[in-house]
Parts: structure tokens; sequence; C-alpha cells
């Protein structure tokens, strides 16, 4: 990889300062029509933003219900059990498909991504901005479905069940994860373009922060597993309008092969929720202990390892479904070679904090508490590899909490802290730290014992999606639900300090963290297309050219004294 | 491949400023010194390579889309051999054969257009475009005569392959199998009062295994058990009217092996599936032939008639494989 | 930098032709024969389908549609001169369908035996009530119901 | 523990047991519930029980490690505004990293033995397995035994290998004993099969841990005599309902229990069989039929007569010359004629329930004014005697 040698002047915050104050993407263009059409992947990525903070908000309105209707074996706030299996299967399809997926990639990937790579735009924004409203429209689908009389499948769309539950609402609800998928894909399909051919010089692909990498990933999966939803749903819709049998064993088809096809893109699709997740957390963790994020290289694989391995371990839901032994066998064997990678990077990162230099920020915490529900999330994981004890606890609480605590205690987290982390990026404010570290704290806490309690009730043997229980459970369950509450209240505190930031706050510096990689070096909000000159690559972990400076509040980068961007500089550090 | 766009990557800071509101900043006269280049692209090879690996990665999704679908095939086919040998027969080879070489011609004409438009021919790219688009059309009248043909004959996917045609029996199952998933009555949830007045035949959700029986097969099946009067017709084919219900010969054939309607189901699905694409592939055409003929296309900006055609390629690519996997069964 | 030495020969094979600054042009006489060559091959399935060569017949036509698929590829779709990567694209899709492939087929492959046709006895008798060779039930609940003494 | 006391208490399930010792090996006894587990009753609780705790030791040394290590790191390197930060980190340590890259192999290698061995206990019946076969539906179960006669409760011989045939007849269900560690789910249109020993009898047999006219299901008198059985795979608006117990009676119990269950419906005399057998069978409509009115997944039986009678289709001539004929048809075809405004999600009872059976369930339906709406006790009880 050679790269021309570029034209060094002066300290980069030159170009922080090159534009008339107060004009940045927000402010650049005014009226709704300059949001509605934007070609900006800023201004998408903040559509994306607040569109899936409220599709959160709506699962987790469903979420507190399930728990709510649990306080008590039986009847509790509704008579009707088909209410209840409405509840638990909105909350899985909203969290899964208008939240989780869409979060990181779309939301923060959209804004940071090309801002990170020193890139003007993603690579076909047109594209961005008609995936933005594909999701829109599966949203509005999503919502429509439940006018139409419901939906009470569960996210997984089984079938015989879902082609011949009288719902009414099924087939726009696999209609709208069928839309979702395509904007999932069309976003996946522009960051691997805009990663492979929008690379300033300089940006050569072992420069790139972990956070693209890990998008890079995650796009790869998007692009190859999502269309198999698509085409599975598409049969699963025909299948119930027009009876065509593929998947009735009434009509001699197979039910099993369905769950191969859901399995196929639903495996992956939980490392297109986990994948950015790690990508972020090896950011924070990185700015935040000032010190070069440990083994680079070994993460960066890891998560293109990750992403390759996750298509080969699906059978490992089906372990008790009628799969062939042998299958199951090989299945088991291949999810272990899963483990392997993630506890890479969990070392990765534990080992970066060491002789780092650890400001506690309110990402750190978030980072923090990630590395914690991590660890729990994957080493139960292992449960269920296993063959013999996957047989017990396989579609029991244990899977409920295990899932929780990878897809929420991680992915979800990991988003949140990712947003306190480039807040002031995104909209030039700071957020009360001190309250936005309370709420991490009991949103913490109030999870852990939500789902905690689920790994002791899901290994006693307390089947999920059970709307009514045997009473020994209800002590259990009792405590999850108030660890919900909980949390309900801690993300009403985050809420409180990111949006009273648009009060209060100070105007955010255009370093706050003190962080190396490129969306640190243009202002804050950045202008509408990121860099008034191509940005000068340097190693995006090397912070021992971070000053702090008093009089802006935050930090300035020394370019200059970075023998990577300078040559001339004589500053020591050891090169890798 | 980063050396690449290292050497071809311009500096110009200065230009950056250049742009107004960013709405018209991206089109396709975007930048000061080249109509063709987007503003956030640094040159037109950049350019060009985006788009390329752009549609391939849109084109390696549409392989994964179709691959469900063969993987399906694959499956049927294992767990039910002698279906696909039996009922491939029924499927026109000649006609098979005819609508590849058309789409293979079309793929030709479809090169050679891409071709004139790199080499700034504008007449021979309109014309090979039209020719494409004729191809297209042309493949889509034989499948049109190919359903048609089956569909008289009953040779359909689900339960109405079952259901001896032009009998009212037969209609009123076939209405019903019609009706009942697209009507509210699907829609029907327990305490769902909305769906009062819905009459019970629609009532009944899609693929329910008993919506999928003649109506009149349930009460003599139980008769029969109760010593009831005997079946009323139609419930299993009378010599009487198995004559008049010719078209559906293969109800007749005792030879016929059960679930052969999977087999129809899954060519639907496949066919069904590659015609929606080429008739989205016909759209894509129209509008290359509208700007072709405008004189959008040029040397320096043909990228639009290669990726449609990539598109248009893979489209043929996938009927090569469809072809012997339905129509030349042994 | 193969794509630009490709231009180079091409710019010689066919001089006085207006040729784009960026990809490749793809000779008139290697278009043709692709084409030829892939109606001759279409012809060549058809014909082998009538040979009966019993298990062979399948792999046969599938390897005749693989070549054509190939040249479809690399000529009119360019991969020949393009850049790998999107070669590395396709074949990577194509691998990974065939990777689906491989474990659902050796799935049903081995539970085959517990399978049969039609589902439970009454949705089994419905279908057989409809038409004679609608699905049967192969393997018949002996269920006796409740009081049955047999 | 409440198991084995209850063990040591009959010494007639007791002498069985050791029977069951004799011709089957080395007993396992139910071992006490966990922290995680429940009790683990059958053969394969013990290799199961050992795979997780071998994981869970795993767990929490790995657990305790990275936590240890980030909260030490974390205060140990604090850093605060200001200060320069420390430059004398290493950047990477390849040994250190193909270490910890080779430690987690090597044990998931292992994990995956333990796992893998134990699975084979759990897959594989042994040829002298007692068979028995399962229909599940929505929302019941159905267990059929050698002899032809059928339960709603699982139950089994102690001391010998329980093979259960398990078919599904409309959508998936999966059965599940979390204290035998069994979970299989049942799949339509193939055969799954699941199997069991448990070598300890409980329970009492004959005795039916509750009453068949209750409207609510309630537990057994004491809850350690019976295992619990459950559908895991979510099957709808009953799924929660589809519990089940499983009894393990003693070889002489068991089959001497399987020949009064096979005749019970024989013995009863034609007049009687409305208030014998129909409450007892109407245990499998109450999921979604009531007795006193109110509107479940299907209408109420209350008043069904006369409402049957109305329908336009019911009648001299019509399509069902009579109400009796009504009945028989929508338990054996359901979806012939589905009452407006309720799905058609009744499965068909065709081979579950004979002749005499729905004679039966006709009879109750007549009388049912007899029977209390509420518990579905039969109010003429004495009258009857």
């Amino acid at each position: 990889m050679t790269t021309i040698p570029l034209p060094s002047s002066g300290p980069v915050r030159d170009t922080i300062e090159a534009r008339p104050e107060g004009d940045n993407y927000l402010t650049h263009t005014r009226g709704l029509f300059s949001w509605i059409f934007t070609l900006d992947h800023k201004r998408i990525g903040v559509m994306y933003m607040w569109s899936v903070l409220g599709a959160f908000l709506l699962g987790g309105i469903f979420a507190l219900l399930v728990r709510t209707e649990l306080l008590t074996p039986g009847p509790t706030i509704t008579e009707d059990a088909n209410t209840y299996n409405q509840w638990f299967t909105l909350h899985g399809a909203i969290m899964v498909f208008l939240v989780i997926i869409p979060s990181i990639p779309a939301a923060l990937g959209n804004i940071i991504l090309p801002v990170m790579l020193g890139a003007k735009d993603v690579a076909f924004p047109r594209l961005n901005l008609f995936s933005y409203y594909l999701w829109v429209t599966g949203a509005i689908l999503c919502i429509a479905s439940l006018a139409m009389g419901g939906f009470d499948t569960g996210w997984t769309f089984y079938t015989p069940y879902s082609t011949t539950t009288t719902a009414g609402g099924v087939i726009p609800v696999l209609t709208a994860a069928f839309v979702l998928g395509f904007s999932s894909i069309f976003t996946g399909l522009n960051f691997v373009v805009t990663v492979h051919k929008l690379r300033p010089p300089g940006m050569t692909w072992f420069r790139m922060p972990l956070f693209l990498w890990a998008l890079y990933a995650t796009a790869i999966i998007q692009v190859l597993a999502t269309p198999v939803l698509g085409i599975t749903l598409l049969l699963l819709i025909v299948e119930r309008t027009v009876n065509i049998g593929i998947f009735n064993p009434a009509m001699g088809g197979d039910p099993v092969l369905y769950q191969h096809f859901f399995w196929f893109y639903s495996h992956p699709a939980v490392y297109i929720m986990i994948l950015p997740a790690m990508g972020i957390i090896s950011e924070i963790i990185a700015v935040n202990s000032h010190r070069s994020i440990f083994g680079y290289r070994f993460i960066a694989f890891s998560s293109i390892a990750i992403a390759m391995f996750s298509f080969i371990v699906w059978g490992h839901h089906m372990f008790t479904s009628g799969q062939s032994a042998l299958l199951n066998t090989l299945f088991s064997a291949i999810s272990f070679s899963v483990a392997i990678p993630s506890a890479v990077k969990v070392f990765n990162w534990i080992a970066t904090l060491y002789k780092g230099s650890v400001s506690l920020t309110t990402p750190m915490w978030y980072a923090l508490a990630f590395l914690f529900l991590f660890t729990i999330g994957g080493l139960t994981g292992l449960h269920l590899a296993t063959l013999s004890t996957d047989v017990h606890l396989h579609d029991t609480y244990f899977v409920v909490a295990h899932f929780h605590y990878v897809m929420m205690g991680s992915a979800l987290i990991a988003m949140i802290g990712g947003l306190h982390h480039w807040w002031p990026k995104i909209f030039g404010r700071m957020y009360d730290e001190r309250l936005g570290t309370i709420a991490c704290w009991i949103i913490f806490i109030g999870f852990n014992v939500t789902f905690f309690t689920q790994f002791i009730l899901g290994a006693k043997g307390m089947p999920r999606r059970y709307y009514d229980y045997q009473p020994e459970f209800q002590v259990y369950h009792v405590i999850s639900t108030i660890g919900s509450y909980t949390m309900a209240f801690g993300f009403v505190l985050t809420a409180v300090s990111l949006f009273g930031s648009f009060f209060t706050g100070r105007k955010a510096p255009a370093n706050p963290w003190g962080g190396r990689s490129l969306e640190w070096q243009c202002a804050s909000p950045p202008p509408f297309d990121n860099f008034a000159k191509a940005p000068r690559v340097g190693d995006c972990y090397d912070f021992s050219v971070v000053h702090w400076d008093e009089k802006t509040g935050g930090y300035w980068v020394d370019e200059s004294a970075d023998p990577e961007v300078n040559p001339g500089a004589g500053g020591a550090k050891a090169a890798h | 491949m980063s050396q690449t766009i290292a050497s071809t990557h311009t500096q110009h800071g200065a230009e950056a400023h250049g742009h107004g509101h960013d709405g018209h900043a991206h089109g396709d006269h975007g930048h000061a010194h080249d109509p063709n280049l987007a503003h956030h692209f640094d040159s037109l090879q950049q350019q060009f390579d985006s788009a390329k690996l752009g549609i391939w990665l849109f084109l390696a999704t549409e392989v994964l889309f179709f691959g469900g679908l063969f993987v399906a095939y694959a499956i049927l086919r294992m767990s039910h051999p002698e279906i696909f040998s039996y009922a491939s027969h029924y499927l026109d080879t000649v006609m098979g054969g005819i609508n590849t070489c058309v789409l293979i011609l079309s793929s030709v004409t479809m090169a050679m257009a891409v071709r004139f438009a790199q080499t700034n021919r504008r007449g021979g790219l309109i014309a090979c475009l039209i020719l494409t688009f004729m191809g297209a059309i042309g493949f889509l009248i034989i499948k049109y005569f190919e359903y048609s043909h089956k569909i008289h004959d009953n040779l359909v996917w689900g339960p109405s392959f079952y259901v001896p045609p032009h009998d009212a029996e037969g209609d009123a199952e076939a209405k019903m199998l019609k009706t009942a998933p697209a009507a509210p009555g699907a829609a029907i949830v327990v305490n769902n009062p909305a769906t009062f007045a819905i009459p019970d035949l629609a009532a009944k959700p899609a693929v329910d295994a008993s919506a999928v029986k003649p109506a009149s097969v349930g009460p003599t099946g139980v008769a029969r058990a109760s010593g009831a009067p005997a079946p009323a017709p139609a419930a299993e084919p009378a010599p009487g009217h198995s004559e008049e219900a010719h078209p559906g010969t293969h109800l007749e054939d005792k030879a016929m092996p059960p679930n052969t309607h999977l087999f129809f189901a899954i060519y639907y699905a496949m066919t069904g599936l590659h015609g929606i694409h080429v008739v989205a592939g016909m759209g894509v055409l129209a509008w290359l032939t509208w700007r072709a003929i405008r004189g959008d296309f040029s040397s320096k900006n043909f990228t639009a008639v290669d990726t449609g055609g990539l598109y248009w390629h893979i489209v043929d690519l996938i009927w090569i494989f469809l072809f012997p996997l339905f129509y030349l069964i042994h | 930098m193969a794509h630009h030495a490709h231009h180079e020969s091409h710019h010689a094979s066919h001089a006085g032709e207006v040729h784009p600054e960026v990809g490749h042009v793809v000779p008139v006489k290697y278009l043709m024969a692709a084409g030829a060559a892939l109606l001759f091959l279409t012809v060549i399935t058809v014909a082998s389908h009538s040979v009966d060569m019993g298990e062979a017949n399948l792999p046969v036509a599938l390897f005749i549609a693989l070549i054509k698929a190939t040249i479809v590829a690399l000529v009119f779709m360019h991969l020949r001169w393009d850049r790998p990567f999107n070669l590395l694209v396709l074949i990577g899709s194509i691998v990974f369908v065939l990777i689906m492939l491989a474990f659902a087929m050796m799935d049903v492959h081995q539970n085959l035996p517990t399978m049969f046709n039609g589902n439970a006895p009454e949705a089994a008798s419905t279908m057989d009530a409809n038409a004679p060779g609608a699905p049967v039930a192969q393997v018949r609940s002996t269920n006796g119901g409740i009081g049955s003494t047999n | 523990m409440s198991m084995t006391s209850q063990i040591i208490s009959h010494a007639a399930s007791k002498a069985s047991a050791l029977a069951a010792l004799a011709q089957s090996g080395a007993a396992s006894e139910p071992t006490a519930p966990t922290f995680w587990m429940p009790t683990g009753a059958s053969t394969i609780a013990g290799g199961v029980d050992h795979t997780l705790d071998v994981i869970n030791w795993i767990c929490y040394v790995f657990f305790a490690l990275i936590l240890v290590l980030m909260v030490y790191f974390v205060v140990k390197y604090r850093h605060r505004k200001g200060e320069r930060f420390r430059t004398d980190f290493p950047h990477h340590n390849t040994p250190l990293e193909v270490t910890w890259s080779i430690i987690p192999t090597i044990i998931v290698i292992g994990i995956f033995v333990v796992g893998f061995r134990s699975y084979l206990d759990i897959y594989t019946a042994p040829k002298n397995a007692f068979d028995i076969k399962v229909t599940a539906q929505k929302w019941a179960w159905n267990f059929q035994y050698p002899n032809g006669a059928t339960s709603d409760d699982l139950y089994v011989p102690a001391g010998r290998p329980v093979r259960l045939i398990l078919r599904s007849s409309d959508v998936l269900h999966s059965l599940y004993i979390p204290d035998f560690r069994v979970k299989r789910d049942i799949v339509p249109g193939r055969y799954t099969y699941a199997w069991f020993q448990c070598d300890y009898p409980s329970g009492q047999p004959g005795k039916s841990p509750r009453d068949p006219n209750a409207k609510k299901v309630e537990g057994p008198e004491d809850p350690a005599q019976v295992y619990n059985l459950h559908c895991t795979e979510y099957c709808g608006t009953g799924h929660s309902k589809m519990n089940r117990y499983v009894y393990v009676l003693d070889e002489a119990s068991f089959s001497q229990w399987m020949i009064d269950q096979s005749q019970w419906l024989d013995k009863i005399p034609e007049e009687e069989l409305f208030f014998k057998a129909g409450p007892k069978i109407f245990a499998r409509c109450q999921q979604c039929h009531s007795l006193d009115g109110t509107k479940g997944i299907g209408p109420s039986w209350q008043g069904i007569v006369e409402r049957v009678k109305a329908y336009p289709n019911v009648g001299e001539g019509k399509k069902y010359g009579t109400w009796e004929d009504y009945v028989r048809t929508s338990i054996l075809v359901p979806g012939d004629y589905v009452v407006p405004t309720y799905g058609n999600v009744m499965p068909s009872f065709k081979g579950q329930l004979n002749d005499k059976a729905i004679d039966a369930v006709i009879g109750y339906m007549e009388h049912l004014s007899d029977f209390d709406p509420k518990t579905g006790k039969y109010l003429k009880a004495d009258a009857a005697k």
C-alpha cells in the first residue's frame, strides 16, 4: 500500500476554523424539505436516529406490558392470552427489525462512517435516503398490522403456525420485515462500497478505526444474509395468500426447511447487531483510555472472522427442532468457533485499559457496562452451544435471558454509549455527564435484576412465551419485573440528560474526549461536506499528540507532531 | 486497490467550497470541472468503480435471493424425487428452449448496447436497447402461453391442483381459495367484533388444512361413519364427470404420485419470481432507451447502461439454471 | 493495474474508435462468439436430455449450465477484464448459497425416514378426500381413541 | 428430600424400584434441586447436570478474571484532566494474544466433547424401550399406550426406558419435561422421538391428581408425586395451558392402570355415559369451550342444543339432519361449518374419540342443565345412584 506524500500545512485545527462560524450540516440549509429530501449522510443518519429511538420507545412499552402481565400467574392486566402473545410478538419484531438492526449501522454508522473515513459522503447518497424511506415504510406497515388485527406468531414467524393463525396482521408485518430487510441491504451495500472506494489517500485498510472495520464486516453480512430473509418472507406471504404449500406439511411441504431459511438469515443478523456494537466499544475504550488499542489487527480480523463464521452456525437454533443428530453435532462444533474471536476481543479491550490513562466519562461507563454484560451474554452462549445442555435450556427463559444480555445488554448499551460518545459531535452540545453516568448505573443495575433472574427461571424449566406459569416461579417473575421498571426509569434519565443538552448544555468543542480519528478533526457539528481540505490521515490510535486545551474545554491534536502525517516531525513513538 | 485510488486521487480543496445547496451538489452536474462527476467523488475512475462494485453487490443479493428458492427446490426434489420426474413432462421443453434462446440473444444485444454506449454510437445503442426490450417482451409472451395453457389444464399450485375444474364444485372451491386469504375473514382475531357479519366460508384462514377441501367432503366423510346418506358427487371425481372435466387429465392419472402439486408450486414460485425480474428489467431498459434517445450517454457517461446491462445478464444467468432444472428432468 | 494494460491492447486492436477513459470495451467478435457458444450449448443440453443417462442427466445438465453461466459472467458481464474483487463478490455469493444448500440437504437427507406425506390424520384425510393422487399419510394413525380396547 | 422420603414411605413402590434396579443395571436416584437446576429424575439428568456444572465453573472463573482485571485497571490507571497521557504501554504482544486465542479454543473443544457425550445418551433410545405414542394438538396432549388406552396425562413405568413417538396434528409443538431434561420439538409431517428412563416410582397408581370435572386444572395433592410436562414451542393462545403431569408408576401398578384406562369407557353403561364419561372427556375441551356461557376460543356449550337447532343448515332435509349430526360433524371435521366470528382453529378429534365417546359428549351437552356451570359437578349425582 504505497501512499502519495501529502502537503503538510499547519495544524489541522485550521480545518476547523476554516469556515464561517455556525455554518454546519444542521444549519447549512434550512426548512423541512431540506431535511426530507436531504442527501447528506449526516442528516439521513440523524433522521434514522430519531426514528429508531421512537421505535425503541414503542418496543419498550410492549416490553413493560409483557413484564407487568407476568407479575402474577394467570391473568394480571389482560384476561386474554392472545393479547399477551401479540405483545411479546410485537416487542420482539419491533426491537429486532425496527430498532437493533438499524440502530448502529443505519443511525450512528450513517452519521459517523464517512466522517471517520475522511470521505465527503457515502458512495450512493440517493440509495441512502431511499433506504431510510424503506425503513419508514416498514415501520408504517408494522403499525398498520396492529390495526389489521395484530399478529401473534412470535417474531420468528415459525410455520405452520404463522400460515394458519387467524390473526389478520400477519401479512402486513411480513411485508414490513421484507421491506426493512431491503432497507438494511442498501445500507450495507452503501457502506461496503464507501469503505472500499471512498477512502482518502493515506487511509489504508490498517489505518481505519476499528468501528469502520466492524461496520464493514456488518455490511458484508447485511448484503449476503438479508436476501435470504427476503425470499423466506416472500414464500411465507405466498403461502398465506395463495396457499403454495412449500412450508406446509399438510401438503407435503417441510416446516423445518423454513427454520433453516429463517436462521440462515437470523443468526448472522445477531452479528449485524453485535459487531458494530463491538466497534463502538473499541472506539470508546481506546479514546477514553487514551492509548493505542491493544492488538489492533487481532480485533480487526476477529470482526471479519466472526462475520464469516456467523453464516455456518445457524443450526444451533434447531438442536431440538427435528434437525438430524449429525447436523446438530456439526453445528454445535462450529458454533463454539465463534466463541474464540469474541473472547479475543474482550481480552484485547481489557488489555487496552492496562497502562492506559482511563478517564471515566459517561461513554466509558457504558463501555464498562458493555464489557460486564457482554461477558455474561457470551459465556452463557456456551451453555446453549453445548448439545446436551441446550436440549434442556432451549426455548426456556434461559435463552431469553441470554439473547437479551447480548442484544440489549451489549448491542443496545453500546448503541447508547456510542450516542453519548458522538452526541457532542452530532449536535454540538455537551450533556450533563453526571446525570448521564447515574442513568447508566441505573440501567445497568435494572438490567441485571431483570435478566439474571431469567437465567435461573430458565434453568429451572420455565418455558418462554408463556402467558401463565406455575406459582413457584412467581417470585422470580416479580423480581424481574421490578428490574424492568428500574431500567425504564434509567432510560428516562438518559433521555433527560441528552435532551437537556439542547437547553442547558455548553457548546461542544471539536474534540471533547481527546479522540484521534478523523471525525474529531472537523468541527462539531461537522460542516455539510465534512472536510474543507482532504484530511491528512495519521495513526488514529496514537494519542501522544493529543493535548488538553483549557480555552476550548476540549482536546486538540498536534498533527504536525505525528511522524506518520508529517515525516519531518521527530515524535518518538513506536511504529506498528 | 487503494493504490489506484491514491494515484487517481485529485486534490480539490478549493472546489469543495464551491457547492451551494447540497440538493444539487450531488446531481449528475454536481462538479465544477466535470458534469458527470458527483461532488463526493474525486475522479471518474473512482465514481465508475464505486458504481460497478455497487451493482455487483446488488447482483450478489439477487443471487442469494434466488438461492433461497434453489435450496427449496433441492429440498423438495430430494424428498419427493418421483414428483419431479413425473410432473416435468407436463412442461413444454420446446417453449422453454425457445425462451432460453430468446434470453441469450437479448443478452447479446444488451452487451452490444453497452459497447455502443462506450464508443459513442448513439444509433447502435438505441437500436440494441430496443432489440433487448423486444427480447424481454418475446420471453414474456411465450411464458404467458405456457402459464395460461397450464392453468387451463388445472396444472397449478396448491389444493386447486386437485379440484376438478369446470364444474360448480371446482369453481366454488377455486373461488373460495382465491377469496379466503384476501378476505378480512382471514383477519379474524378471536374476540374481534369487527368481523361479525363475515360469511363462514371466507372466515377460514388461508392455509388451514380444512379450508383446503371442497365444502361437500366434510359431512359425507363423516356421514359414512355415522351411516347417513351416501356422499355427494364431485368429492371423488366420478367417471361420469371426469370426461367433461377433461383439462384436469392429471386427476384421472392413477400413476400420479402424491403431492405432485409441489412441483408446480416451486415451478410457479421460481419462474414467477424470474418473470417479475424480467418485467423490472423491461422498466430499466425503457428508462435507458429514453435517456439514450435524449442523448445522455457517451463514452464519458455510460455507467447507467453498463449497470443496467449487468442486471439484465443476471436475469439471463438465472434462467440458464432454471431451464434444465424444470424442463429437462428425466 | 491489469485494468489499464487491457485498455492499451484494445486501443491497438480497433484503431480509430472512441474509447472511454474508464471501463473496458469488449470487442464485437468476443460478444458474438459468446452468444454463438451459448446457443450451441443450449442445443446440447436439450439433446443430452433426450438420451437417458439415468442419474447422470442432472449433473450433466447442471455442468453445461455452469459453463454457460461462466461465459455470460466473464464476457457479457465483463468480469474477464473487470476488477477481481467484483468477481470475488459473485463467487462469494454463490459459495454462501452452496453452504446453505449443503447443510439443508444434509439435514433433510438424514430425516427422510422420519417424514410421511401429509400431516395429521385429519389433514391427510382432507387431502386424499380431494382427489386421487393427493397426499395420503403413508403412516396412518392406529389410534383407536378413548375407550377402544383393540 | 421429599422425593426420597416419598420413596421410602411406599414399600411397594420401593420393592418394584429395586426390581427395576435388577433389570436395568444401575438406577440413578433423583437428584435434589440445585440453585440452577430442578430435580433430576431421569437417568440422563446426571450427564446433563454434570455438563452444566463444568460449563458453569468455566464461566465463573473467566467472568471473575475479566471483572477483576477490568476494575483493577480502571482504578489503577485512572486519568484526571490535564495530566499527560501515559506512553509506556505495549501496543500489542503477539505471543500473549496467540495464547489467549488458543486457551479458549482448547476449552471450548473440551466443552464440546463433554456435551456431545451426554447428548448421545439423550439421543439414542435403548432397544428394549417401552413405546408410547404422543399426539400433540392445539392445545392438548394425547398419550396412547400399546394396548390402545389413551390418557391426557403421561403415565410411565418405572425402571425401564420409555420411548415417546411424537406427532403433531396441527402446528409445531415441543414436549418438555424439565425434571427429566427431555425436550423434543413435535413437527407436523414427520415423527420425532424422545426417550427417558425414570427409576423411582412417584405418585399413586390410578389416583388422579385432580378432579377431571374441575374447570381449572389444579395441582396434585403432593407436587413431589409428579413431574411437569410442558409445551415449549409457541403454538398460540393455549400455549401456556399445554401443561400436564407425568406419573411414574411401578411396573405392577402401571400395567394394572393401563388395563383400567383402556376399559373405563366400555365399563360405563350407555345411560350413565353422559355424567360419568362426559365430564371426563370435557376436560379435553375446556381449554376452548366453557359451560357457563363465557366466550372462549370456541363458543360456550351453555344452551348449545337450542343454538345448534336454530342454525340455518340444521333440520329436516337440511345439510345436517339433526343437531347431534352437526355436533358429531364439528367434532370430527371442525372446519366444515365454523360458527361466525370464531376462527377455524379447532383440531379434528377423528381417531381420538370413538363413537361411544362422542355419544357421551352429546349426552353431556343434552343434560348440561344438570351440571354446575362453574365446577362442572353433576348435581343429580345421588339421584343417579
